[in-house]
């Protein structure tokens, strides 16, 4: 009763209107624009920065039997170096002799630096809405300190081109029930689950917005989230078992998306729908 | 427990923004926890911002605020150094506040 | 972790800091208005405030997305152009409790207030600037649409 | 689905072994073979609530899929698709439902996955990928829309049968279509598959409003 008649009718015409996308009428464009309004707009404000705190926190806190905090862990720029250090994951490192992303080194640091449990440290790697876990808010104080800098995962070691090609071949690998593989949503452009605009992920355009603001704030359960839950929780909506945490699938799969996004200038932690 | 805030306050042209975020779960007393018990309401009543210890906005908020709420105030003029505070209060007398200089 | 212990002693840090603050803080405080936020439809809200015949203003400022992919954040800003603006209400139609937020402005705010708000369903949203006894509203539809990946 | 072979699927296997043969050259020579992912699946993967890791191997139609980037030749398809006809199992009587009841599952999106509860029935996960009802604003569109279906397509026993079995199993229609075999994957009953059909046909229906 207060709407003007254009306003009132946009529903319509805008359920109208996206019956085709290949012709985008007008109003189907003003609902484009208007859901990337909503998106600038929950980025601007957005709670990240609370989970930053909690992980610098946590950083520097010491933990485990040899009760010394993470300052000295080697995110691959040197002991405790943060500057760049996420732009620059997933990378081979030597010591470990493997490919890990920023949550699987955080893993091997809390194991060797800690001398913590892999049992222990894994115990709970994804938070809830209540209270979010170690690796969120590590990865969140980590992350923030990699803006500017462009996605420069590791490329060159034999290592890393052999995860990236099990990446890649995992990405296209159809199973379980359903038939999925990540690229039934994220394989063909201009496709929507619902209302949720698909990035076909194995394309560089797409996969350069996408993965230069992971980890990042979820409003839908206002919980901060990090690539490895993103990876399992995609394969839970594949209705696939679930890929362990920090396995050699789902760094593969990171090391896959990171590449194909590589020279992005990364700009997260972002604000997710 | 309240957890973190954090507050930043940047001055414009004629103005300052104060932007402040606030760790709040904001239940609505609606919401069903996954054993399917409803969570008790439990949401921030009251937000206050002072500048240099002068009251300039008291805000009453609803539940329907979201979750871990982010505010932005504008204040008129401001100065580099100007102390900014702002306190919450909730429904269950739990309370929290931040200071920060203008930048 | 032994987050047990770290907890129960920072309850007890924060009873104490909360009997020092509590104080002052609620007597600085306007009271909270349990009627208005207790009502359950916009009208209701708004005569439990006081306010009566509102006029439509474009001195009210809505800037808002027209679609909210996800209802548990909707990010509203709301700048009054309006002189002398000594209060904005924010209400949403549609919510169960329609009254969102009541903000007064002392000598020294701008009338202005960015925020994000939970939304139930599609509704108008309402913003009612007071000044001079007077009360100008703006409204914005704002559309809820259902997520992706069914949850 | 059932793994026991009869004559004709054992020609169709040679069939499709050949396909696989021939395509698997491209991808073993740049990355790892599919017997190499099927290996590290088992290895990184682990049971959890119903999604157990009998979901891991991939059927012939997976494997033939994947190796294809869903393009396999077309007599490949055909031979896919007749050996997924196979798997639909038309009950007797009516095809027809309630729109009502089908009109709320195509709405639900949950079931199947490793959070659901034990028994949860699925829904249809239908709004997911295609414009049902006109009042939906939110849908998706990896599929066709389905606006209007029966007004277009007609509520005959013919047409009934053919969207019976294109939900029942999608596969038998194209090999390597994107929507999952809702009945022979056990996802749906055939009570909810008639549902669908009931919602998609009805002249009552919202679909055809």
């Amino acid at each position: 009763m207060f709407a003007s008649p254009s306003l009132r009718a946009f529903p319509a015409l805008l359920a109208a209107s996206l019956l085709s996308l290949t012709a985008l009428p007008a109003a189907a464009q003003d609902a484009k624009k208007e859901i990337e309004r909503y998106q600038r707009m929950i980025n601007e404000d957005s709670p990240a920065e609370l989970f930053a705190l909690e992980g610098e926190e946590l950083w520097k806190k010491p933990q485990g039997p040899n009760k010394v905090s993470l300052e000295k862990c080697d995110l691959g720029m040197g002991p405790g170096v943060l500057k760049s250090a996420y732009a620059h994951l997933p990378r081979y490192f030597k010591d470990a002799d493997r490919v890990m992303d920023l949550e699987t080194r955080l893993l091997y640091c809390m194991t060797t630096l800690q001398g913590r449990t892999k049992e222990e440290a894994t115990k709970r790697v994804f938070g809830n809405e209540n209270k979010p876990s170690e690796m969120e808010s590590l990865s969140a104080y980590i992350a923030t300190q990699s803006r500017g800098e462009p996605l420069t995962p590791g490329t060159s070691h034999p290592k890393e081109k052999e995860a990236y090609a099990l990446g890649k071949a995992l990405f296209f690998h159809r199973a379980g029930p359903w038939d999925f593989s990540c690229a039934s949503c994220h394989g063909e452009d201009s496709r929507r689950i619902r209302m949720q605009e698909l990035p076909v992920l194995y394309k560089p355009e797409f996969a350069r917005p996408v993965m230069a603001t992971w980890p990042a704030y979820r409003v839908s359960n206002s919980q901060f989230k990090t690539m490895q839950w993103r990876l399992n929780d995609c394969y839970r909506q594949m209705r696939m078992p679930e890929p362990t945490f920090a396995s050699e699938a789902t760094n593969a799969l990171n090391l896959f998306l990171t590449t194909t996004a590589q020279g992005e200038p990364y700009r997260g932690p972002g604000t997710k729908r | 427990m309240a957890g973190p805030m954090k507050m930043r306050a940047t001055l414009g042209e004629g103005y300052t923004d104060i932007r402040v975020l606030m760790t709040h779960p904001m239940e609505t007393g609606l919401r069903k926890d996954p054993d399917g018990k409803i969570v008790p309401l439990h949401f921030i009543q009251s937000v206050i911002v002072k500048v240099n210890g002068k009251t300039v906005v008291d805000g009453q908020l609803s539940q329907a605020v979201s979750r871990n709420p982010v505010f932005t105030f504008r204040v008129k003029g401001g100065a580099k150094g100007d102390k900014v505070e702002v306190s919450w209060l909730d429904n269950l007398g739990e309370t929290n506040k931040t200071e920060a200089a203008v930048a | 972790m032994n987050s047990s212990r770290r907890t129960s002693r920072r309850t007890v840090v924060l009873a104490a800091l909360s009997a020092v603050l509590l104080k002052p803080f609620v007597a600085l405080a306007a009271v909270w208005n349990k009627d208005a936020f207790g009502a359950k439809t916009a009208p209701d809200a708004l005569k439990s405030l006081g306010v009566s015949g509102t006029a439509p203003s474009a001195d009210v400022v809505i800037d808002a997305p027209e679609i909210a992919e996800n209802g548990a954040v909707v990010p509203i800003e709301i700048t009054s152009k309006v002189p002398g603006t000594k209060t904005i209400l924010v209400v949403i139609d549609k919510n169960p409790f329609p009254l969102v937020g009541k903000f007064d402005f002392m000598e020294g705010a701008l009338p202005f207030v960015k925020v994000n708000v939970k939304m139930g369903e599609t509704s108008d949203v309402r913003v009612i600037a007071q000044a001079g006894g007077k009360n100008y509203q703006a409204t914005k539809n704002i559309k809820v649409t259902i997520g992706g990946c069914g949850g | 689905m059932n793994r026991a072979m009869t004559p004709a699927m054992k020609r169709t296997a040679a069939l499709l072994l050949a396909a696989v043969a021939g395509c698997a050259l491209a991808p073993a020579s740049t990355g790892p073979s599919e017997g190499d992912v099927q290996n590290v699946l088992e290895r990184d993967f682990h049971a959890r609530g119903s999604a157990k890791m009998d979901r891991i191997p991939q059927d012939r139609l997976q494997r033939v899929c994947t190796e294809t980037r869903d393009r396999p030749a077309a007599d490949v398809a055909k031979a896919l698709e007749a050996e997924q006809m196979k798997t639909i199992v038309y009950p007797e009587g009516s095809l027809i439902g309630d729109w009502k009841r089908g009109d709320k599952s195509a709405q639900d999106g949950r079931g199947m996955t490793w959070n659901d509860k034990p028994g949860h029935q699925a829904g249809g996960s239908c709004y997911n990928c295609h414009q049902l009802s006109p009042k939906e604003m939110s849908y998706g569109n990896v599929g066709p829309s389905l606006t209007g279906f029966g007004k277009t397509r007609g509520n005959t026993p013919e047409t009934q049968r053919y969207v019976y079995g294109k939900i029942y199993n999608a596969k038998a229609y194209n090999a390597c279509s994107q929507m999952p075999r809702f009945g022979t994957s056990g996802t749906l009953t055939p009570e909810q598959i008639k549902d669908f059909v009931a919602l998609l046909l009805d002249p009552a229906s919202p679909v055809n409003q």
